[in-house]
C-alpha cells in the first residue's frame, strides 16, 4: 500500500510539473498582457506535433528539437499577436479579459481545426528509447520521460525568473505588467514588449508541447484539458504574479495523485478541484501573490 | 407609455411564433427553431447574472445540466412534463442557493476561474453516476412529434424573456446593476452587495434549468452528461456578447446569429465548417466590441440623426441607449 | 428605445423565416395543418411528412454515412469510410444495384458526413441526413456515436447498421431500425477466455484475470461479462478497476494490476487512454503476459508505442486472413493505397454495404419499411461470413481475435491456416 | 523647446480642452495654474500622446510629435512624471532606477546617472533593494524625480509633484525642480500651489475649465487682481 502511495505522489509531482510548464506560459501572457489566452491548450497541441514531426522527420530526440520547437511556436505567438491579440491591448484592462476570452474560445476552434486537417484526428507519441527507462528509488519508479517535464519546467521557471528580474527588458516586462502607460514614460515600446512577451508564452506553450509528445499522447483535442488545469494553477499561485507557478502546479499534481489512492480513479480530477476551491477560499490573493481578491 | 408599447411588441412576437409552430411541420426548421429557443433562454439566464449583476460565470452549464437531468429523469419515469419541470427547478434553486454563498466571496477573475472548477467537477461527477446514454422509449420514438417540444421551448424561452425583463424594470434589477458598476460604493450606500449577488446567482440557476428541461424534453438521446459540458457556458456567453451583454434583446439575437449561422455553415462547407465558424466569430467579436444591439444602436442613432424630422411623428425619442455596454 | 426593438425583433422574424426558406425544397411535404392549441400540448396528432413514391427513378441510391472523421475515434472512422468507399465503388463498377419499383439499375452515391466523435453531433447531423431522400444511414465507429444515432434512425424509421460497435444494450430497447452485424459484448466475453483454452495448455494459462474499466455504459456492460464468464472458464478475477475516460495518470490502476499480480488484462478504453495506459506501464516497467485491448488497439498508431504495445490481443471484429470470399480484392486495394493489408474494421463496414445492397435487390423498392423487412430477412454470404439477422437487430457470428505482433496485426482466433494467420505470442512481456 | 498651438482634447465625446495654447522655452521653467478639473492633467497626457488629440498641433525642439508614439517621444528627450502612481511599486528601487534610463540614448551614461541620484537623494541609496511600494510618499516623489533624471531629459514635465506632501516636503521637491532647471533641463509644471509655484517659475499660464484665461510672468500674475481673488489667499 505504501508502495502505492508513494509512487502516486510521485507520478502525481511529475504531471503537476507538466501542468506548472503550461501554466507558466498563460501566467507570463496574462500577467503582462492581461491577455487570458483559453486558446493556450491549442498551443501546446501544435509544440507537441511539431516535436513529434521533427522527431519522426529528422529523427531529432525531443529534448533536443526543443529550441527548434520554441522558436516555431515562438513565431506562430508572434503571427497571433499581430492578428488577433493586437486588437485587444487596445481596450482598457476589463474589457481585454472579456474580449480575449471570446477571440481565444475563437481561436480554439480554428486551431483544432487546422490540426485535424494537417495530422488527421489520431493519437500520435513520440517513444523513445528511453521511453521505458525509469530511476529506482526504493519503492518508487520515477521514468525518464515524465522527470523530463518536470526538469524542463523548473529550468524554464527558473530562466524566466532571471530573465525578469536580471534584465532590463525584464524590468521593461514587468514595468508594462504593472502599468503599461508609466512604462512607455520611462521610453518602453509597450507594444513590443507585449508581443515579445506573447511570443515567450507560446514558445514556453512549444516546450511544453514536446514534452507532453514525449510523456503523454498528442492530438487536436487535448488543448482544454491541458487549459483548464493551468488556469486552476494560475489562480493558485496568485494571479498576476509569476513565480510558484511550477510549485503549484506540482501542488496539483500531488493532491490528484493522492486523490486517486483514497478516492478512486473516477474522481480524482473532482478531488483537486475541490481542494483548489478550499485552498482559494483561505487564499483568495493564492498562495505566493500579494494582489487583492478582486483583479 | 414605452412600456406598454414594447410589452404589446413582445406579445406579437410570441403569438407569430406560435402560430409558426403550427403552420410548418418541416422538421429541420422546427430544430432550429427550438435550438434557438433553448439558446435564447440560455442565453439569458447567464446574462442575468453576467450581464445585470456582472458576475462572470464559467460554471453556469452544471445548472443547464442539471435541469435536463432531473426533468427528463422523472419524465421518463412516467411522471407528468409540468411536474417534473416545478421539481427540478427546485432542487436547482436550493442547489445554487447552497453552492452561491461560497461561491459569491470570491470576485471577478477569481469568481470565473472558481465556477469553472465548481462546473467541471460537476461535469465529470455527472459522467460518472450516469454512464448510460438517455433515450425516448422505443414506441414514443416512432410517434415523435416536434409541435411538443417547439411550444414547451418557445414557452421557457418567453418565461426567461419575461422575468428578464420584470427584473430589469424593478428595485432588484437596479441594485444589481449597482452592485455590477462598482461593488464597494454600491455597498457603501447600503446596498447588500452579496444579497442582490446571491438573488442573481439563484435566479439565474433557476432560468438555466428551465432551459435544461426544454433540453431533455425536446432531444431524442443523448448522454447525460452532455448538457453539464463546459461548451455549453462558453457558447452561452459567446451568445450574450456577440448579442449584447446587459440588453434584452441581446441575448435573442446573438442565439439566432448563433445556431442559424452555423447550420448555415455546417451545410455549406461541412470539412472546415469549424474553420469557418472559429474565423467568422472572431471578425464579429473584433468589429462589434459592443455586441449587435450597440452596432444598432450606433447604427439607428446614425439614421436618427439623418431623419430628425421622424421623431413628431412617432413621438419615441430616437437615440436612446438601451443600457450601456457593460463587461 | 422600443421602436429599435421593433427593428431588431423584425431583423429575427426575417433570419428565421430566411432559413425556413432555405431548405424548403429537399422535402416535399404532404402538411396536413395540425390543430393549433395555444400553450403547451402533449402530443398533437399530425400527417408525418411522407414521402410518395414518385415513379420516375432518382439519379442515384443514396446511403447516409455518419463517421467520426475527426475526435477520439477518428482513426477507427477513416478504416469504415474505407470500408463503405470500397464496397460502393466496387458495386457501382459491377453496374449498381437494380431497382424493381423503378426497373433502373442506379448507382450508389455515399453522403459522408463527420459527427466529430461526438454523440450529440450525431444526432444533429442524422437528422439533417433524413431530409436528403437517403434509404439507409450507416453508422460510425465507437458504442458512444451509434447508441445516441439509433433512437434518430428510430424516430426516422430509417433503417440504420451498426460497425464497429458492441454494446449490447442498444439491442434490448425493442428498435426495429436497428442491425449491427458486428460481434457484442457477449460475443467478446466469451470469445477470449474459450481462445485462451483453446490455444494454452492446462497449465500455462493465465488464469488471474485484472480488468481496467472506463465508466461508460459499454465500459459497465463488458466488464460484468468479463467477470461472469470468468467463472464459467475457469479464470479468477483478481483486479477491477474503474477509472473515468480522459484522466492523464494511469499510474494508480497500473501498480494495483501490478500489485494483484493480474496475468490476463482486458481493457476496453476510449482512445487516448489506451495509448497512455499502455506507454505508462512501459515506463513503470510492467506489462502483463496477455493484453486484450478492445478498440483502442484498432488503429495503426498503436505501433507508436513500440514493444509496450506489441503483443496487444485486438478484438475488431474481423480479419482479412479469415478468408471469406471477396477479401482477395479489398486487400489488393487497401494494399496498393495504404502499403498495408486490410485493416481490421475495413471489411466490417463493406459487408454493410453488401447487406445493403442484397436487401434493396429482394425488395424491389427503396420504401424505408419494406427495405427494413428485407434487411431483417437477410441470410447471405459477406466478407464478415454468413449474415443473418435475429429479431433484436443481432447477427449470430464468432468473434475472431488478432494480435499486433511486431507491427502487423495476426488473427490468432478461430485457427486459419494461411497467410495473415499465425500462433498467439504468449507470454507477451 | 516645446510649443502647443491650438491644442483640443477630450474623452470619446466629452471634450475636456479647448484650443489651449502655450510654448516653453529652452532651459525656461514654465507653469500652468488651474484648479481641480480644469484640464491640466489632460492637457500633459495628450502631449505625450497617451490620449488622442481632438485637434491642435505639438512640436518639440521644432519637431512635429502629435501621432508619435510615447517612448519615442521619451527618446527624443521629453519626460513626463505622471500626477499619482509615478513608480513601479513591483519593482525595487534600483530597478525602477534602471527602468528609468530605458531609452538607448539615456542607457549610455546609467552608471553615472544613477550615482548622480543617489547623490541627489542618499535616502534613495539607502533603500536600494527595497520594493518601492513601500517607500513613504515623499521618498516615492523622490524616487519618481530621480526616475525621470535617469533619463537624462532635455525637458521634464511634472504632473502636479506636490499632491499629497507635507509641506515641508513640496518645499525641498519645489529646491529641486529649480537645480534640476539650473543644470539647463527645461521644466514645465502643472500645479494646483498657485503661490509656491508663481515664486518659482519664469512664466505661467492659468487654466480653467479647458481654457486658458490668462498668462504672464510670474511677477505679473502676482499682481493680477483677477489671479489674486481666485487662487492667492491674500
Amino acid at each position: 500500500m505504501t508502495q502505492l502511495v508513494l509512487q502516486s505522489a510521485v507520478s502525481g509531482l511529475l504531471v503537476g510539473g507538466m501542468y506548472g510548464l503550461v501554466a507558466l506560459g498563460l501566467a507570463l501572457a496574462f500577467g503582462v498582457l492581461k491577455v487570458l489566452n483559453v486558446a493556450h491548450g491549442e498551443l501546446v497541441m501544435l509544440g507537441g506535433y511539431a516535436a513529434f514531426l521533427i522527431f519522426t522527420e529528422r529523427g531529432i530526440d525531443p529534448l533536443l528539437s526543443m529550441p527548434l520547437v520554441f522558436v516555431v511556436l515562438a513565431f506562430i505567438g508572434v503571427v497571433l499577436y499581430q492578428l488577433l491579440f493586437r486588437f485587444v491591448v487596445r481596450f482598457d484592462i476589463e474589457k481585454r479579459i472579456k474580449n480575449s476570452l471570446l477571440i481565444s474560445f475563437g481561436l480554439v476552434l480554428i486551431l483544432q481545426a487546422i490540426a485535424v486537417l494537417l495530422f488527421t484526428g489520431d493519437d500520435r507519441s513520440i517513444v523513445t528509447g528511453y521511453s521505458s527507462a525509469a530511476w529506482v528509488v526504493g519503492m518508487v519508479r520515477i521514468p525518464w520521460v515524465r522527470l523530463s517535464g518536470l526538469v524542463v519546467a523548473v529550468i524554464a521557471a527558473v530562466a524566466l525568473e532571471w530573465l525578469l528580474t536580471r534584465t532590463t527588458f525584464g524590468h521593461a516586462v514587468r514595468g508594462t505588467a504593472e502599468d503599461w502607460s508609466l512604462a512607455s514614460l520611462a521610453g518602453v515600446d509597450v507594444r513590443r514588449v507585449y508581443m515579445i512577451a506573447f511570443a515567450i508564452s507560446a514558445g514556453l506553450a512549444g516546450l511544453a508541447g514536446s514534452m507532453v509528445s514525449l510523456g503523454y499522447s498528442v492530438n487536436p483535442t487535448i488543448g482544454l484539458g491541458w487549459t483548464l488545469k493551468a488556469l486552476v494553477v494560475i489562480v493558485l499561485a496568485g494571479l498576476g504574479s509569476m513565480r510558484g507557478i511550477v510549485l503549484a502546479g506540482m501542488l496539483l499534481g500531488l493532491i490528484e495523485g493522492l486523490a486517486s489512492v483514497w478516492v478512486g480513479g473516477p474522481y480524482r480530477g473532482v478531488v483537486a478541484l475541490v481542494v483548489f476551491l478550499v485552498v482559494l477560499s483561505f487564499r483568495p490573493q493564492g498562495l505566493f501573490g500579494r494582489g487583492g481578491a478582486y483583479v | 407609455m414605452s412600456r406598454w408599447v414594447s410589452t404589446m411588441v413582445w406579445l406579437l412576437v410570441l403569438v407569430a411564433f406560435a402560430a409558426l409552430g403550427s403552420i410548418t411541420d418541416d422538421e429541420r426548421l422546427m430544430t432550429l427553431a427550438i435550438q434557438t429557443f433553448i439558446f435564447a433562454a440560455l442565453a439569458s439566464s447567464w446574462n442575468v447574472l453576467g450581464g445585470f449583476a456582472g458576475q462572470v460565470s464559467l460554471g453556469h452549464a452544471a445548472f443547464f445540466g442539471l435541469g435536463a437531468l432531473i426533468t427528463r429523469e422523472l419524465w421518463l419515469g412516467e411522471m407528468a412534463l409540468p411536474l417534473a419541470i416545478v421539481i427540478a427547478l427546485a432542487v436547482t434553486a436550493a442547489v445554487a442557493a447552497a453552492v452561491g454563498l461560497p461561491m459569491l466571496r470570491f470576485r471577478g477573475i477569481y469568481f470565473s476561474v472558481g465556477t469553472l472548477a465548481l462546473g467541471v467537477a460537476v461535469w465529470i461527477t455527472a459522467g460518472n453516476v450516469w454512464p448510460g446514454i438517455s433515450s425516448l422509449p422505443a414506441d414514443a420514438l416512432r410517434e415523435y412529434e416536434f409541435t411538443g417540444p417547439y411550444y414547451v421551448a418557445l414557452g421557457v424561452v418567453a418565461v426567461v424573456v419575461a422575468v428578464s425583463m420584470w427584473l430589469k424594470r424593478s428595485k432588484l434589477g437596479l441594485g444589481m446593476m449597482a452592485v455590477r458598476e462598482d461593488e464597494e460604493a454600491a455597498s457603501a450606500t447600503g446596498v447588500s452587495a452579496l444579497a442582490y449577488k446571491m438573488i442573481a446567482f439563484v435566479i439565474s440557476a433557476v432560468l438555466a434549468a428551465l432551459a435544461g428541461a426544454a433540453f431533455a424534453f425536446f432531444s431524442v438521446s443523448y448522454y447525460p452528461q452532455f448538457p453539464f459540458s463546459v461548451v455549453w457556458t462558453f457558447e452561452a456567453i459567446t451568445i450574450v456578447f456577440v448579442g449584447g451583454v446587459g440588453t434584452i434583446v441581446g441575448p435573442l439575437v446573438g442565439s439566432v446569429f448563433f445556431v442559424v449561422g452555423r447550420d448555415m455553415l455546417s451545410s455549406t462547407f461541412p470539412e472546415i465548417q469549424v474553420l469557418t465558424f472559429g474565423v467568422l466569430f472572431i471578425v464579429v467579436v473584433l468589429l462589434l466590441p459592443g455586441g449587435f444591439v450597440e452596432a444598432g444602436q450606433r447604427l439607428f442613432k446614425l439614421v436618427s440623426r439623418g431623419g430628425a424630422d421622424q421623431k413628431a411623428k412617432t413621438g419615441i425619442r430616437p437615440g436612446e441607449r438601451e443600457g450601456k455596454e457593460k463587461t | 428605445m422600443t421602436r429599435h426593438k421593433l427593428w431588431v425583433l423584425l431583423a429575427v422574424i426575417a433570419l428565421i423565416i430566411a432559413a425556413c426558406g432555405g431548405n424548403e425544397d429537399t422535402s416535399d411535404t404532404t402538411g396536413a395543418a395540425t390543430s393549433t392549441t395555444e400553450g403547451v400540448t402533449e402530443t398533437t396528432e399530425g400527417a408525418t411528412a411522407t414521402t410518395g413514391a414518385p415513379m420516375e427513378a432518382p439519379e442515384a441510391v443514396y446511403f447516409g454515412a455518419v463517421v467520426p472523421q475527426t475526435g477520439a475515434f477518428a482513426g477507427g472512422g477513416a478504416q469504415v469510410v474505407r470500408g463503405y468507399t470500397y464496397a460502393v465503388d466496387a458495386i457501382n463498377e459491377a453496374g449498381g444495384v437494380y431497382v424493381e419499383e423503378f426497373d433502373a439499375t442506379l448507382p450508389i452515391e455515399l453522403i459522408l458526413r463527420d459527427d466529430e466523435s461526438d454523440p450529440n453531433k450525431t444526432t444533429s447531423v442524422m437528422e439533417e441526413l433524413a431530409g436528403e431522400n437517403i434509404a439507409v444511414y450507416l453508422g460510425g465507429f465507437g458504442s458512444p456515436v451509434h447508441a445516441a444515432g439509433t433512437a434518430v434512425a428510430e424516430k426516422n424509421q430509417i433503417p440504420y447498421l451498426g460497425v464497429a460497435t458492441a454494446l449490447q444494450a442498444l439491442h434490448e430497447q425493442g428498435y426495429q431500425y436497428y442491425f449491427s452485424p458486428f460481434p457484442k459484448s457477449p460475443d467478446i466475453a466469451v470469445s477470449v477466455y474459450e481462445m485462451l483454452n483453446g490455444l494454452l495448455p492446462e497449465g500455462e494459462r493465465p488464469l488471474r484475470v485484472g480488468i481496467f474499466q472506463e465508466t461508460t455504459d459499454w465500459g459497465e456492460e463488458l466488464g460484468a461479462l468479463w467477470v461472469e464468464e470468468a467463472a464459467n472458464h475457469g479464470y479468477e478475477v483478481v483486479l477491477h478497476e474503474k477509472y473515468a475516460p480522459g484522466s492523464e495518470d494511469f499510474t494508480d490502476i497500473i501498480l494495483a494490476a501490478q500489485a494483484a499480480d493480474v496475468e490476463a488484462l482486458f481493457s476496453l478504453p476510449t482512445p487516448p487512454d489506451g495509448f497512455n495506459i499502455y506507454k505508462q506501464m512501459g515506463e513503470l516497467g510492467w506489462k502483463p503476459p496477455f493484453s486484450l485491448v478492445v478498440r483502442a488497439a484498432d488503429v495503426p498508431t498503436w505501433n507508436d508505442l513500440g514493444d509496450a504495445g506489441d503483443g496487444a490481443m485486438l478484438s475488431a471484429g474481423w480479419h482479412w486472413a479469415l478468408g471469406f470470399e471477396g477479401i482477395d480484392a479489398i486487400n489488393e486495394r487497401h494494399i496498393a493505397e495504404e502499403g498495408r493489408p486490410a485493416d481490421p474494421i475495413v471489411g466490417g463496414s463493406y459487408a454493410l454495404v453488401q447487406i445493403v445492397v442484397d436487401a434493396i435487390g429482394r425488395a424491389g423498392t427503396l420504401d424505408h419499411q419494406a427495405l427494413r423487412d428485407a434487411i431483417a430477412a437477410t441470410d447471405m454470404d459477406t466478407v464478415v461470413g454468413p449474415i443473418t439477422f435475429r429479431e433484436d437487430g443481432t447477427a449470430p457470428i464468432e468473434n475472431p481475435l488478432m494480435q499486433r505482433q511486431a507491427g502487423s496485426v495476426v488473427l490468432v482466433w478461430p485457427v486459419v491456416e494461411g497467410e495473415g494467420a499465425g500462433d498467439i505470442l504468449y507470454p507477451a512481456n | 523647446m516645446l510649443k502647443v498651438e491650438h491644442l483640443s482634447v477630450g474623452y470619446d465625446d466629452l471634450q475636456v480642452v479647448w484650443d489651449v495654447s502655450f510654448e516653453v522655452p529652452a532651459g525656461a521653467l514654465v507653469a500652468i495654474i488651474g484648479s481641480n478639473g480644469a484640464g491640466k492633467t489632460t492637457t500633459l497626457r495628450a502631449v505625450m500622446n497617451l490620449l488622442p488629440l481632438m485637434g491642435g498641433a505639438i512640436t518639440f525642439k521644432d519637431e512635429p510629435i502629435v501621432g508619435t508614439p510615447t517612448h519615442q517621444i521619451v527618446e527624443r528627450g521629453l519626460v513626463m512624471i505622471p500626477e499619482s502612481r509615478a513608480t513601479f511599486a513591483s519593482l525595487s528601487v534600483a530597478d525602477n532606477l534602471h527602468l528609468g534610463a530605458y531609452t538607448k540614448w539615456a542607457r549610455a551614461e546609467k552608471k553615472s546617472a544613477m550615482e548622480g541620484v543617489y547623490e541627489i537623494f542618499p535616502r534613495l541609496a539607502e533603500r536600494r533593494t527595497q520594493l518601492a511600494g513601500t517607500l513613504s510618499g515623499g521618498e516615492r516623489q523622490m524616487l519618481a524625480i530621480g526616475k525621470a533624471l535617469m533619463a537624462r531629459p532635455e525637458m521634464l514635465v511634472l504632473d502636479e509633484p506636490s499632491l499629497g506632501l507635507a509641506p515641508m516636503i513640496v518645499e525641498d521637491t519645489f529646491d529641486e525642480i529649480r537645480r534640476i532647471r539650473e543644470r539647463g533641463v527645461s521644466v514645465l509644471m502643472v500645479e494646483q500651489h498657485v503661490e509656491m509655484t508663481l515664486e518659482l517659475v519664469d512664466y505661467a499660464y492659468v487654466l480653467e475649465l479647458g481654457q486658458i484665461v490668462t498668462e504672464g510672468s510670474s511677477r505679473d500674475l502676482m499682481t493680477d487682481s483677477r489671479v489674486r481673488e481666485a487662487y492667492l489667499s491674500f
